[in-house]
Protein backbone atom coordinates (compact mmCIF):
# COMPACT_ATOMS: atom_id res chain seq x y z
CA UNK A 1 0.00 0.00 0.00
CA UNK A 2 1.02 3.58 -0.66
CA UNK A 3 0.95 6.16 1.86
CA UNK A 4 1.44 9.69 -0.70
CA UNK A 5 -1.34 11.17 1.08
CA UNK A 6 -0.80 13.46 4.31
CA UNK A 7 -1.45 12.09 7.59
CA UNK A 8 -2.04 15.69 9.41
CA UNK A 9 -5.45 16.34 7.24
CA UNK A 10 -6.99 13.99 9.17
CA UNK A 11 -8.98 15.32 11.91
CA UNK A 12 -9.49 12.23 13.64
CA UNK A 13 -10.32 8.60 13.39
CA UNK A 14 -13.63 9.03 12.01
CA UNK A 15 -12.18 11.25 8.90
CA UNK A 16 -9.20 8.62 8.46
CA UNK A 17 -11.92 5.75 8.38
CA UNK A 18 -14.01 7.64 5.80
CA UNK A 19 -11.07 8.57 3.51
CA UNK A 20 -10.23 4.50 3.26
CA UNK A 21 -14.11 4.16 2.61
CA UNK A 22 -14.05 6.63 0.00
CA UNK A 23 -10.31 5.36 -1.31
CA UNK A 24 -11.82 1.91 -1.54
CA UNK A 25 -14.99 2.97 -2.92
CA UNK A 26 -16.89 1.27 -0.24
CA UNK A 27 -20.52 1.19 0.03
CA UNK A 28 -20.58 2.87 3.90
CA UNK A 29 -23.73 0.64 4.69
CA UNK A 30 -21.56 -2.34 3.71
CA UNK A 31 -18.13 -2.25 5.49
CA UNK A 32 -16.05 -5.25 4.93
CA UNK A 33 -14.33 -4.73 8.39
CA UNK A 34 -11.81 -6.64 8.04
CA UNK A 35 -9.95 -4.89 4.58
CA UNK A 36 -10.74 -1.50 6.32
CA UNK A 37 -9.54 -2.96 10.04
CA UNK A 38 -6.24 -4.05 8.07
CA UNK A 39 -5.80 -0.60 6.27
CA UNK A 40 -6.40 1.45 9.28
CA UNK A 41 -4.03 -0.56 11.30
CA UNK A 42 -1.62 -0.32 8.76
CA UNK A 43 -2.11 3.72 8.71
CA UNK A 44 -1.86 3.79 12.76
CA UNK A 45 1.64 1.93 12.13
CA UNK A 46 2.98 4.30 9.72
CA UNK A 47 1.80 6.98 11.80
CA UNK A 48 4.01 5.52 14.85
CA UNK A 49 6.59 4.75 12.70
CA UNK A 50 6.75 8.26 12.01
CA UNK A 51 6.98 9.07 15.36
CA UNK A 52 4.03 10.96 14.87
CA UNK A 53 1.71 11.85 17.98
CA UNK A 54 -0.90 9.59 18.12
CA UNK A 55 -4.15 10.71 19.94
CA UNK A 56 -5.50 8.26 22.04
CA UNK A 57 -8.91 8.81 20.01
CA UNK A 58 -7.23 6.79 17.15
CA UNK A 59 -6.60 3.60 19.30
CA UNK A 60 -10.24 3.35 20.81
CA UNK A 61 -11.61 3.47 17.13
CA UNK A 62 -8.61 0.55 16.52
CA UNK A 63 -10.13 -1.03 19.01
CA UNK A 64 -13.64 -0.64 18.24
CA UNK A 65 -12.48 -2.28 14.73
CA UNK A 66 -11.34 -5.47 16.33
CA UNK A 67 -14.59 -5.28 18.40
CA UNK A 68 -16.70 -5.49 15.37
CA UNK A 69 -14.66 -7.89 13.66
CA UNK A 70 -14.66 -10.52 16.31
CA UNK A 71 -18.23 -10.17 16.87
CA UNK A 72 -18.89 -10.50 12.89
CA UNK A 73 -16.71 -13.80 13.34
CA UNK A 74 -18.70 -15.32 16.05
CA UNK A 75 -20.74 -17.92 15.59
CA UNK A 76 -25.05 -16.69 16.02
CA UNK A 77 -25.88 -17.15 19.46
CA UNK A 78 -27.52 -19.88 20.42
CA UNK A 79 -31.47 -19.71 20.90
CA UNK A 80 -31.05 -17.28 17.82
CA UNK A 81 -33.29 -18.49 14.96
CA UNK A 82 -31.72 -18.30 11.29
CA UNK A 83 -34.18 -15.86 10.44
CA UNK A 84 -34.32 -13.27 12.83
CA UNK A 85 -30.59 -12.00 12.73
CA UNK A 86 -29.23 -10.01 15.66
CA UNK A 87 -28.35 -6.30 15.06
CA UNK A 88 -25.47 -5.80 13.02
CA UNK A 89 -22.42 -5.23 14.92
CA UNK A 90 -21.16 -2.66 12.56
CA UNK A 91 -24.82 -0.49 12.65
CA UNK A 92 -23.33 1.80 15.07
CA UNK A 93 -20.44 2.53 13.58
CA UNK A 94 -22.13 3.21 10.57
CA UNK A 95 -25.05 5.47 12.05
CA UNK A 96 -21.48 7.60 13.51
CA UNK A 97 -19.68 7.97 10.56
CA UNK A 98 -22.67 8.87 8.82
CA UNK A 99 -23.65 11.67 11.40
CA UNK A 100 -20.08 12.91 11.27
CA UNK A 101 -20.21 12.70 7.48
CA UNK A 102 -22.75 14.77 7.65
CA UNK A 103 -21.71 17.61 9.61
CA UNK A 104 -18.24 17.41 7.54
CA UNK A 105 -20.86 18.72 4.91
CA UNK A 106 -22.92 21.41 7.04
CA UNK A 107 -18.89 22.73 7.78
CA UNK A 108 -18.17 22.62 3.69
CA UNK A 109 -21.26 24.32 3.01
CA UNK A 110 -20.95 27.47 6.09
CA UNK A 111 -17.27 27.38 4.38
CA UNK A 112 -18.74 28.52 1.00
CA UNK A 113 -20.71 31.07 2.55
CA UNK A 114 -19.74 34.88 1.68
CA UNK A 115 -17.83 34.82 4.65
CA UNK A 116 -17.42 38.28 6.54
CA UNK A 117 -13.75 39.71 6.11
CA UNK A 118 -13.19 36.96 3.59
CA UNK A 119 -15.77 37.70 0.53
CA UNK A 120 -18.04 40.40 1.94
CA UNK A 121 -16.41 43.29 3.91
CA UNK A 122 -18.23 46.35 6.21
CA UNK A 123 -17.43 49.35 6.98
CA UNK A 124 -14.16 49.76 8.01
CA UNK A 125 -13.72 53.15 9.42
CA UNK A 126 -15.11 54.05 12.61
CA UNK A 127 -17.75 56.00 12.72
CA UNK A 128 -17.56 59.71 14.43
CA UNK A 129 -19.31 59.84 17.64
CA UNK A 130 -21.51 62.47 18.10
CA UNK A 131 -19.79 64.28 21.08
CA UNK A 132 -22.90 65.06 23.36
CA UNK A 133 -24.39 61.12 23.08
CA UNK A 134 -25.60 60.33 26.93
CA UNK A 135 -24.80 57.60 28.63
CA UNK A 136 -27.91 55.95 30.48
CA UNK A 137 -26.66 54.53 34.05
CA UNK A 138 -29.24 51.46 32.83
CA UNK A 139 -28.08 51.28 29.64
CA UNK A 140 -27.83 46.94 28.59
CA UNK A 141 -24.51 45.42 28.46
CA UNK A 142 -23.29 42.97 26.32
CA UNK A 143 -21.05 40.56 27.60
CA UNK A 144 -20.77 36.75 27.65
CA UNK A 145 -20.08 34.98 30.76
CA UNK A 146 -16.90 33.53 28.99
CA UNK A 147 -15.46 37.04 28.83
CA UNK A 148 -16.14 37.00 32.82
CA UNK A 149 -14.72 33.79 33.49
CA UNK A 150 -11.45 34.46 31.47
CA UNK A 151 -11.04 37.87 33.11
CA UNK A 152 -10.94 36.35 36.42
CA UNK A 153 -8.50 33.64 35.50
CA UNK A 154 -6.43 36.21 33.75
CA UNK A 155 -6.72 38.59 37.65
CA UNK A 156 -5.40 35.67 39.41
CA UNK A 157 -3.10 33.67 37.03
CA UNK A 158 -0.08 35.91 38.31
CA UNK A 159 -1.38 35.06 41.84
CA UNK A 160 0.17 32.02 43.43
CA UNK A 161 -3.17 31.60 45.36
CA UNK A 162 -4.36 27.57 45.51
CA UNK A 163 -7.46 28.55 47.20
CA UNK A 164 -8.91 30.76 44.58
CA UNK A 165 -8.66 27.96 42.09
CA UNK A 166 -11.13 25.71 44.26
CA UNK A 167 -14.38 28.39 43.27
CA UNK A 168 -17.18 25.47 42.46
CA UNK A 169 -20.76 25.15 42.19
CA UNK A 170 -20.68 24.64 45.72
CA UNK A 171 -19.19 27.96 46.63
CA UNK A 172 -21.55 29.56 44.71
CA UNK A 173 -24.52 27.86 45.65
CA UNK A 174 -23.53 29.27 49.30
CA UNK A 175 -22.79 32.96 47.85
CA UNK A 176 -26.66 32.77 46.07
CA UNK A 177 -27.78 32.03 50.30
CA UNK A 178 -25.65 34.97 51.84
CA UNK A 179 -27.23 36.92 49.16
CA UNK A 180 -30.38 35.98 49.82
CA UNK A 181 -29.77 36.43 53.38
CA UNK A 182 -28.68 39.71 53.28
CA UNK A 183 -31.35 40.91 50.82
CA UNK A 184 -33.91 39.73 53.50
CA UNK A 185 -32.30 41.59 56.09
CA UNK A 186 -32.33 44.75 54.27
CA UNK A 187 -35.54 44.72 53.71
CA UNK A 188 -36.67 42.79 57.05
CA UNK A 189 -34.28 44.36 59.64
CA UNK A 190 -34.30 41.01 61.03
CA UNK A 191 -35.02 37.38 60.46
CA UNK A 192 -35.23 33.78 62.26
CA UNK A 193 -33.26 30.65 61.04
CA UNK A 194 -36.89 29.26 60.51
CA UNK A 195 -37.99 32.39 58.36
CA UNK A 196 -34.87 31.71 56.12
CA UNK A 197 -35.70 28.27 55.43
CA UNK A 198 -39.19 28.68 54.78
CA UNK A 199 -41.44 25.61 53.59
CA UNK A 200 -38.79 24.45 51.39
CA UNK A 201 -36.76 21.85 54.41
CA UNK A 202 -34.62 19.84 51.94
CA UNK A 203 -31.27 19.14 53.20
CA UNK A 204 -29.04 20.64 50.75
CA UNK A 205 -31.62 23.98 51.66
CA UNK A 206 -30.99 23.51 55.32
CA UNK A 207 -27.17 23.05 54.99
CA UNK A 208 -26.56 25.90 52.39
CA UNK A 209 -28.37 27.96 54.71
CA UNK A 210 -26.54 27.60 57.96
CA UNK A 211 -23.38 27.62 56.23
CA UNK A 212 -24.22 31.05 54.62
CA UNK A 213 -24.72 32.08 58.50
CA UNK A 214 -21.55 31.05 59.66
CA UNK A 215 -19.87 32.67 56.63
CA UNK A 216 -21.62 35.89 57.50
CA UNK A 217 -20.72 35.86 60.99
CA UNK A 218 -17.09 35.61 60.29
CA UNK A 219 -17.42 37.75 57.66
CA UNK A 220 -18.84 40.19 60.79
CA UNK A 221 -21.86 41.22 58.86
CA UNK A 222 -24.59 39.39 60.87
CA UNK A 223 -24.99 38.92 64.10
CA UNK A 224 -26.85 36.38 65.47
CA UNK A 225 -28.79 35.86 68.75
CA UNK A 226 -30.81 32.67 70.12
CA UNK A 227 -33.84 33.50 73.17
CA UNK A 228 -33.09 30.45 75.50
CA UNK A 229 -31.59 27.05 74.74
CA UNK A 230 -34.00 25.93 72.25
CA UNK A 231 -35.74 29.71 71.51
CA UNK A 232 -35.36 30.75 67.71
CA UNK A 233 -32.64 32.02 65.80
CA UNK A 234 -32.82 35.77 65.33
CA UNK A 235 -30.77 36.82 62.99
CA UNK A 236 -29.88 41.10 62.60
CA UNK A 237 -27.44 43.14 60.33
CA UNK A 238 -24.13 43.72 62.40
CA UNK A 239 -24.10 47.45 60.78
CA UNK A 240 -27.15 49.62 59.84
CA UNK A 241 -28.05 51.03 56.63
CA UNK B 1 -34.34 61.12 -1.86
CA UNK B 2 -36.80 61.05 0.61
CA UNK B 3 -35.57 62.83 4.16
CA UNK B 4 -36.77 59.33 5.98
CA UNK B 5 -34.61 57.25 3.50
CA UNK B 6 -32.10 58.93 3.86
CA UNK B 7 -32.26 59.02 7.78
CA UNK B 8 -32.11 55.39 7.48
CA UNK B 9 -29.30 54.59 5.26
CA UNK B 10 -27.39 56.70 7.77
CA UNK B 11 -28.45 54.93 10.22
CA UNK B 12 -27.60 51.29 8.69
CA UNK B 13 -24.41 52.86 7.93
CA UNK B 14 -23.21 53.81 11.68
CA UNK B 15 -24.26 51.26 13.24
CA UNK B 16 -21.85 48.34 14.26
CA UNK B 17 -24.23 45.85 14.56
CA UNK B 18 -26.69 45.44 11.50
CA UNK B 19 -29.67 47.10 12.46
CA UNK B 20 -33.13 46.00 13.25
CA UNK B 21 -36.44 47.01 12.10
CA UNK B 22 -37.15 47.37 15.44
CA UNK B 23 -34.28 49.77 16.09
CA UNK B 24 -35.73 52.13 13.28
CA UNK B 25 -38.54 52.05 14.99
CA UNK B 26 -37.80 53.43 17.85
CA UNK B 27 -35.81 55.97 17.00
CA UNK B 28 -37.82 57.25 14.13
CA UNK B 29 -41.70 58.02 15.67
CA UNK B 30 -44.47 58.02 13.81
CA UNK B 31 -43.20 55.16 11.39
CA UNK B 32 -45.08 52.00 11.51
CA UNK B 33 -42.42 48.78 10.59
CA UNK B 34 -44.26 47.91 7.63
CA UNK B 35 -43.49 51.48 6.89
CA UNK B 36 -39.88 50.70 7.12
CA UNK B 37 -39.57 47.51 5.93
CA UNK B 38 -40.76 48.83 2.59
CA UNK B 39 -38.30 51.94 2.74
CA UNK B 40 -35.66 49.21 3.54
CA UNK B 41 -36.89 47.23 0.42
CA UNK B 42 -36.51 50.00 -1.76
CA UNK B 43 -33.13 51.06 -0.67
CA UNK B 44 -31.87 47.71 -1.02
CA UNK B 45 -33.50 47.44 -5.30
CA UNK B 46 -31.63 50.98 -5.70
CA UNK B 47 -28.68 49.64 -4.35
CA UNK B 48 -28.65 46.42 -6.73
CA UNK B 49 -29.81 49.08 -9.40
CA UNK B 50 -26.90 50.88 -9.11
CA UNK B 51 -24.44 48.51 -9.30
CA UNK B 52 -22.07 50.05 -6.80
CA UNK B 53 -19.48 48.69 -4.77
CA UNK B 54 -21.78 48.44 -1.75
CA UNK B 55 -25.08 46.52 -1.37
CA UNK B 56 -27.53 46.60 1.38
CA UNK B 57 -27.97 42.88 2.76
CA UNK B 58 -30.09 41.31 5.58
CA UNK B 59 -28.08 39.68 8.35
CA UNK B 60 -28.57 38.80 11.88
CA UNK B 61 -31.78 40.19 11.88
CA UNK B 62 -30.91 43.55 10.82
CA UNK B 63 -29.58 45.82 7.43
CA UNK B 64 -26.13 46.18 7.21
CA UNK B 65 -24.09 47.11 4.26
CA UNK B 66 -21.17 45.00 2.70
CA UNK B 67 -19.27 45.20 -0.16
CA UNK B 68 -20.23 43.43 -3.12
CA UNK B 69 -19.02 39.76 -3.12
CA UNK B 70 -17.46 39.65 -6.95
CA UNK B 71 -15.16 42.51 -5.60
CA UNK B 72 -13.09 40.16 -2.45
CA UNK B 73 -9.85 40.26 -4.49
CA UNK B 74 -9.55 43.52 -5.00
CA UNK B 75 -10.36 44.26 -1.53
CA UNK B 76 -7.47 41.49 -0.45
CA UNK B 77 -5.26 43.42 -1.57
CA UNK B 78 -6.38 46.39 0.42
CA UNK B 79 -6.51 44.57 4.05
CA UNK B 80 -3.61 42.48 2.75
CA UNK B 81 -1.98 39.97 4.79
CA UNK B 82 -5.64 39.15 7.04
CA UNK B 83 -8.25 36.90 7.00
CA UNK B 84 -8.52 34.69 9.94
CA UNK B 85 -9.70 31.36 8.48
CA UNK B 86 -10.99 28.83 10.97
CA UNK B 87 -9.59 25.25 11.06
CA UNK B 88 -11.71 22.43 9.67
CA UNK B 89 -11.55 21.15 13.11
CA UNK B 90 -13.33 24.42 14.07
CA UNK B 91 -15.73 24.47 11.06
CA UNK B 92 -17.14 20.95 11.87
CA UNK B 93 -17.04 21.85 15.55
CA UNK B 94 -19.15 25.16 14.41
CA UNK B 95 -21.52 23.24 12.58
CA UNK B 96 -22.42 20.77 14.79
CA UNK B 97 -23.32 23.59 17.40
CA UNK B 98 -25.14 25.66 14.50
CA UNK B 99 -27.00 22.66 13.71
CA UNK B 100 -27.58 21.14 16.59
CA UNK B 101 -28.10 23.77 19.33
CA UNK B 102 -28.35 24.34 22.46
CA UNK B 103 -25.71 21.38 23.14
CA UNK B 104 -22.87 20.09 25.70
CA UNK B 105 -19.48 19.27 24.42
CA UNK B 106 -19.30 15.60 25.06
CA UNK B 107 -22.07 15.30 22.43
CA UNK B 108 -19.45 16.99 19.90
CA UNK B 109 -17.18 15.30 21.08
CA UNK B 110 -18.86 11.83 20.36
CA UNK B 111 -19.50 12.53 16.92
CA UNK B 112 -15.90 13.99 15.67
CA UNK B 113 -14.68 11.17 17.70
CA UNK B 114 -12.11 13.34 18.62
CA UNK B 115 -11.87 15.80 22.06
CA UNK B 116 -13.20 19.26 20.97
CA UNK B 117 -12.12 21.25 23.93
CA UNK B 118 -9.56 23.23 21.56
CA UNK B 119 -11.83 24.43 18.99
CA UNK B 120 -14.74 25.27 21.35
CA UNK B 121 -12.15 27.56 23.08
CA UNK B 122 -11.04 28.79 19.96
CA UNK B 123 -14.30 29.58 18.91
CA UNK B 124 -15.84 31.14 22.35
CA UNK B 125 -12.78 33.49 21.92
CA UNK B 126 -13.76 34.60 18.43
CA UNK B 127 -17.49 34.98 19.70
CA UNK B 128 -19.20 32.82 17.12
CA UNK B 129 -20.09 30.32 19.77
CA UNK B 130 -21.86 31.08 23.76
CA UNK B 131 -21.93 29.76 27.04
CA UNK B 132 -26.15 29.67 26.51
CA UNK B 133 -26.97 28.33 30.48
CA UNK B 134 -25.96 24.70 32.22
CA UNK B 135 -28.08 21.43 31.36
CA UNK B 136 -30.23 19.88 34.43
CA UNK B 137 -28.24 16.54 34.35
CA UNK B 138 -25.37 15.12 36.58
CA UNK B 139 -22.33 17.25 36.34
CA UNK B 140 -24.41 20.02 35.12
CA UNK B 141 -22.37 20.63 31.55
CA UNK B 142 -22.30 23.73 29.80
CA UNK B 143 -24.88 23.99 27.17
CA UNK B 144 -23.14 25.67 23.88
CA UNK B 145 -24.98 27.70 20.81
CA UNK B 146 -23.87 30.11 18.01
CA UNK B 147 -24.05 33.83 18.90
CA UNK B 148 -25.28 37.09 16.72
CA UNK B 149 -21.93 37.37 15.28
CA UNK B 150 -22.07 34.08 13.95
CA UNK B 151 -25.01 34.95 11.72
CA UNK B 152 -22.87 38.70 11.09
CA UNK B 153 -19.79 36.34 9.52
CA UNK B 154 -21.80 33.39 8.00
CA UNK B 155 -24.16 36.12 6.46
CA UNK B 156 -27.17 34.26 7.28
CA UNK B 157 -30.37 36.39 8.37
CA UNK B 158 -31.16 33.56 10.58
CA UNK B 159 -30.29 30.10 11.83
CA UNK B 160 -33.61 29.09 9.67
CA UNK B 161 -31.81 30.24 6.71
CA UNK B 162 -28.41 27.60 7.30
CA UNK B 163 -29.48 24.97 4.35
CA UNK B 164 -31.13 21.83 5.43
CA UNK B 165 -28.70 19.12 4.60
CA UNK B 166 -30.64 16.17 3.24
CA UNK B 167 -28.28 13.50 5.50
CA UNK B 168 -28.84 15.52 8.65
CA UNK B 169 -32.54 15.50 8.26
CA UNK B 170 -32.31 11.89 7.27
CA UNK B 171 -30.22 11.28 10.57
CA UNK B 172 -32.36 13.53 13.19
CA UNK B 173 -35.39 11.44 12.05
CA UNK B 174 -33.81 8.35 12.23
CA UNK B 175 -32.74 9.01 16.25
CA UNK B 176 -36.51 10.40 17.28
CA UNK C 1 -21.64 52.26 -12.84
CA UNK C 2 -18.26 51.58 -14.48
CA UNK C 3 -16.53 48.51 -12.85
CA UNK C 4 -13.40 50.92 -11.69
CA UNK C 5 -16.01 52.88 -9.83
CA UNK C 6 -17.13 50.47 -8.00
CA UNK C 7 -13.99 48.91 -6.94
CA UNK C 8 -13.04 52.30 -5.87
CA UNK C 9 -16.40 52.66 -3.91
CA UNK C 10 -16.06 49.34 -2.29
CA UNK C 11 -12.54 50.25 -0.61
CA UNK C 12 -13.13 53.33 0.15
CA UNK C 13 -15.60 51.64 2.57
CA UNK C 14 -13.82 48.65 3.50
CA UNK C 15 -10.57 50.74 3.91
CA UNK C 16 -9.93 51.45 7.98
CA UNK C 17 -7.86 54.89 7.43
CA UNK C 18 -9.38 57.71 4.92
CA UNK C 19 -7.97 55.74 1.43
CA UNK C 20 -5.16 57.52 -0.63
CA UNK C 21 -5.52 58.20 -4.16
CA UNK C 22 -1.84 56.55 -3.65
CA UNK C 23 -3.53 53.46 -2.25
CA UNK C 24 -5.82 53.15 -5.25
CA UNK C 25 -3.45 53.05 -7.57
CA UNK C 26 -1.07 50.24 -6.14
CA UNK C 27 -4.46 48.31 -6.02
CA UNK C 28 -5.42 49.50 -9.72
CA UNK C 29 -2.89 48.78 -11.98
CA UNK C 30 -2.77 50.54 -15.41
CA UNK C 31 -4.83 53.42 -13.71
CA UNK C 32 -3.44 56.55 -13.63
CA UNK C 33 -3.00 58.92 -10.54
CA UNK C 34 -4.87 61.49 -12.70
CA UNK C 35 -7.62 58.94 -13.90
CA UNK C 36 -8.31 58.29 -10.64
CA UNK C 37 -8.95 61.78 -9.11
CA UNK C 38 -11.37 62.52 -11.61
CA UNK C 39 -13.30 59.09 -10.92
CA UNK C 40 -13.24 60.20 -6.85
CA UNK C 41 -14.65 63.35 -7.92
CA UNK C 42 -17.35 62.15 -10.27
CA UNK C 43 -18.51 59.34 -7.47
CA UNK C 44 -18.54 62.41 -5.08
CA UNK C 45 -20.53 64.67 -7.11
CA UNK C 46 -23.65 61.66 -7.76
CA UNK C 47 -23.55 60.89 -3.93
CA UNK C 48 -23.95 64.54 -3.34
CA UNK C 49 -26.89 64.83 -6.01
CA UNK C 50 -28.54 61.57 -4.83
CA UNK C 51 -28.79 63.61 -1.49
CA UNK C 52 -29.01 60.32 0.88
CA UNK C 53 -27.74 59.90 4.24
CA UNK C 54 -23.92 59.22 3.17
CA UNK C 55 -21.68 61.40 1.58
CA UNK C 56 -18.09 61.00 0.33
CA UNK C 57 -15.39 63.28 2.08
CA UNK C 58 -11.90 64.47 1.21
CA UNK C 59 -10.42 63.86 4.84
CA UNK C 60 -6.51 63.59 6.44
CA UNK C 61 -5.66 63.29 2.50
CA UNK C 62 -7.84 60.55 1.60
CA UNK C 63 -11.36 59.96 0.70
CA UNK C 64 -13.72 58.45 3.25
CA UNK C 65 -17.73 57.81 3.55
CA UNK C 66 -19.25 59.89 6.06
CA UNK C 67 -22.55 60.52 7.39
CA UNK C 68 -25.05 63.53 6.33
CA UNK C 69 -23.65 66.39 8.73
CA UNK C 70 -27.00 67.45 9.93
CA UNK C 71 -28.46 63.92 10.24
CA UNK C 72 -26.57 63.97 13.65
CA UNK C 73 -29.52 64.06 16.06
CA UNK C 74 -30.89 60.63 14.65
CA UNK C 75 -27.54 59.59 15.24
CA UNK C 76 -27.40 60.42 18.53
CA UNK C 77 -30.39 58.65 19.25
CA UNK C 78 -28.99 55.34 17.88
CA UNK C 79 -26.27 55.59 20.03
CA UNK C 80 -27.94 55.98 23.29
CA UNK C 81 -30.09 52.57 22.86
CA UNK C 82 -26.75 51.15 21.93
CA UNK C 83 -25.59 48.20 24.77
CA UNK C 84 -22.81 49.38 26.60
CA UNK C 85 -19.23 47.16 26.45
CA UNK C 86 -17.59 46.41 29.63
CA UNK C 87 -13.89 48.35 29.51
CA UNK C 88 -11.23 45.37 31.18
CA UNK C 89 -11.25 47.14 34.27
CA UNK C 90 -14.83 46.73 34.85
CA UNK C 91 -15.19 43.45 33.22
CA UNK C 92 -11.94 42.06 35.87
CA UNK C 93 -13.75 44.29 38.80
CA UNK C 94 -17.13 42.37 38.18
CA UNK C 95 -15.17 39.41 37.90
CA UNK C 96 -13.91 39.49 41.07
CA UNK C 97 -16.97 40.07 42.63
CA UNK C 98 -18.95 37.79 41.00
CA UNK C 99 -16.13 34.95 41.99
CA UNK C 100 -15.35 36.45 45.37
CA UNK C 101 -18.33 37.65 47.09
CA UNK C 102 -19.43 39.21 49.29
CA UNK C 103 -15.85 40.78 49.66
CA UNK C 104 -14.62 44.65 50.57
CA UNK C 105 -12.94 46.69 47.71
CA UNK C 106 -9.59 46.60 49.41
CA UNK C 107 -9.63 42.51 48.48
CA UNK C 108 -10.28 43.90 45.32
CA UNK C 109 -7.58 46.79 44.96
CA UNK C 110 -5.29 44.18 46.48
CA UNK C 111 -5.54 41.61 44.05
CA UNK C 112 -5.77 43.79 41.19
CA UNK C 113 -2.88 45.91 41.63
CA UNK C 114 -4.56 48.99 41.30
CA UNK C 115 -7.36 51.22 42.96
CA UNK C 116 -10.75 49.44 41.67
CA UNK C 117 -12.99 53.02 42.82
CA UNK C 118 -13.74 53.96 39.65
CA UNK C 119 -14.61 50.56 37.73
CA UNK C 120 -16.43 49.93 40.68
CA UNK C 121 -18.76 53.04 40.56
CA UNK C 122 -19.62 52.40 36.90
CA UNK C 123 -20.65 48.66 37.41
CA UNK C 124 -22.77 50.47 40.60
CA UNK C 125 -24.23 52.83 38.32
CA UNK C 126 -25.35 49.85 35.77
CA UNK C 127 -26.76 48.32 38.16
CA UNK C 128 -24.86 45.18 37.98
CA UNK C 129 -22.79 44.80 41.64
CA UNK C 130 -24.63 46.24 44.54
CA UNK C 131 -23.59 46.97 48.29
CA UNK C 132 -24.51 43.62 50.31
CA UNK C 133 -23.94 44.93 53.55
CA UNK C 134 -20.82 46.69 55.54
CA UNK C 135 -18.21 45.00 57.68
CA UNK C 136 -18.04 45.11 61.33
CA UNK C 137 -14.54 46.32 61.67
CA UNK C 138 -13.01 49.21 61.79
CA UNK C 139 -13.45 51.28 59.24
CA UNK C 140 -17.04 49.70 58.35
CA UNK C 141 -15.78 49.01 55.29
CA UNK C 142 -18.33 48.24 52.36
CA UNK C 143 -19.35 44.84 50.88
CA UNK C 144 -20.27 44.19 47.72
CA UNK C 145 -21.81 41.45 45.90
CA UNK C 146 -23.76 40.87 42.18
CA UNK C 147 -27.55 41.60 41.55
CA UNK C 148 -30.18 40.33 39.94
CA UNK C 149 -29.50 42.53 36.68
CA UNK C 150 -26.13 40.42 36.04
CA UNK C 151 -27.64 37.39 36.26
CA UNK C 152 -30.26 38.66 33.70
CA UNK C 153 -27.34 40.22 31.43
CA UNK C 154 -25.06 36.72 31.61
CA UNK C 155 -28.21 34.76 31.44
CA UNK C 156 -27.75 33.17 34.51
CA UNK C 157 -30.04 31.39 36.56
CA UNK C 158 -28.45 31.58 39.76
CA UNK C 159 -24.61 32.05 40.41
CA UNK C 160 -24.15 28.34 41.25
CA UNK C 161 -24.38 28.57 36.96
CA UNK C 162 -21.43 30.45 36.09
CA UNK C 163 -18.37 28.97 34.78
CA UNK C 164 -16.10 27.47 36.61
CA UNK C 165 -12.15 27.71 36.50
CA UNK C 166 -12.05 24.05 36.17
CA UNK C 167 -14.44 24.59 33.43
CA UNK C 168 -12.02 26.97 31.99
CA UNK C 169 -8.87 25.18 32.14
CA UNK C 170 -10.42 21.97 30.91
CA UNK C 171 -10.98 23.58 27.73
CA UNK C 172 -7.86 25.24 27.41
CA UNK C 173 -5.84 22.07 28.19
CA UNK C 174 -6.19 20.35 25.09
CA UNK C 175 -5.02 23.43 23.28
CA UNK C 176 -2.01 23.27 24.13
Amino acid sequence: MSYEIKLDVFEGPLDLLLYLIRKNEIDIYNIPIALITEQYFSYLEMMRSLNLDLAGEYLVLASTLIHIKSKLLLPPAEGEGEEEEGEDPRAELVQQLLEYQAFKEAALRLDDRPLLERDVFKRGAPVEEPTTAEETDDALVEVDVFELVTAFRRIIAGLDLKEDLQIDAEKMSLTDRINEIMERLTEEGQITFADLLGDRTDRRRIIYTFLAILELMKLRMVRAYQSGSFGAIRLFPAVEG
Amino acid sequence: MEEKVAIIEALIFASEAPLTVERVAEILPDTEKKGIVSLLEGLTREYEERGGGICLREVAGGFQFRTRTDLAPWLRKLKAGRPAMLSPAAMETLAMVAYRQPLVKSEIDRIRGVDASGALKGLLEKKLVRIVGRKDVPGKPIIYGTTRKFLEVFNLKDLSELPTLRELRDLQGQQE
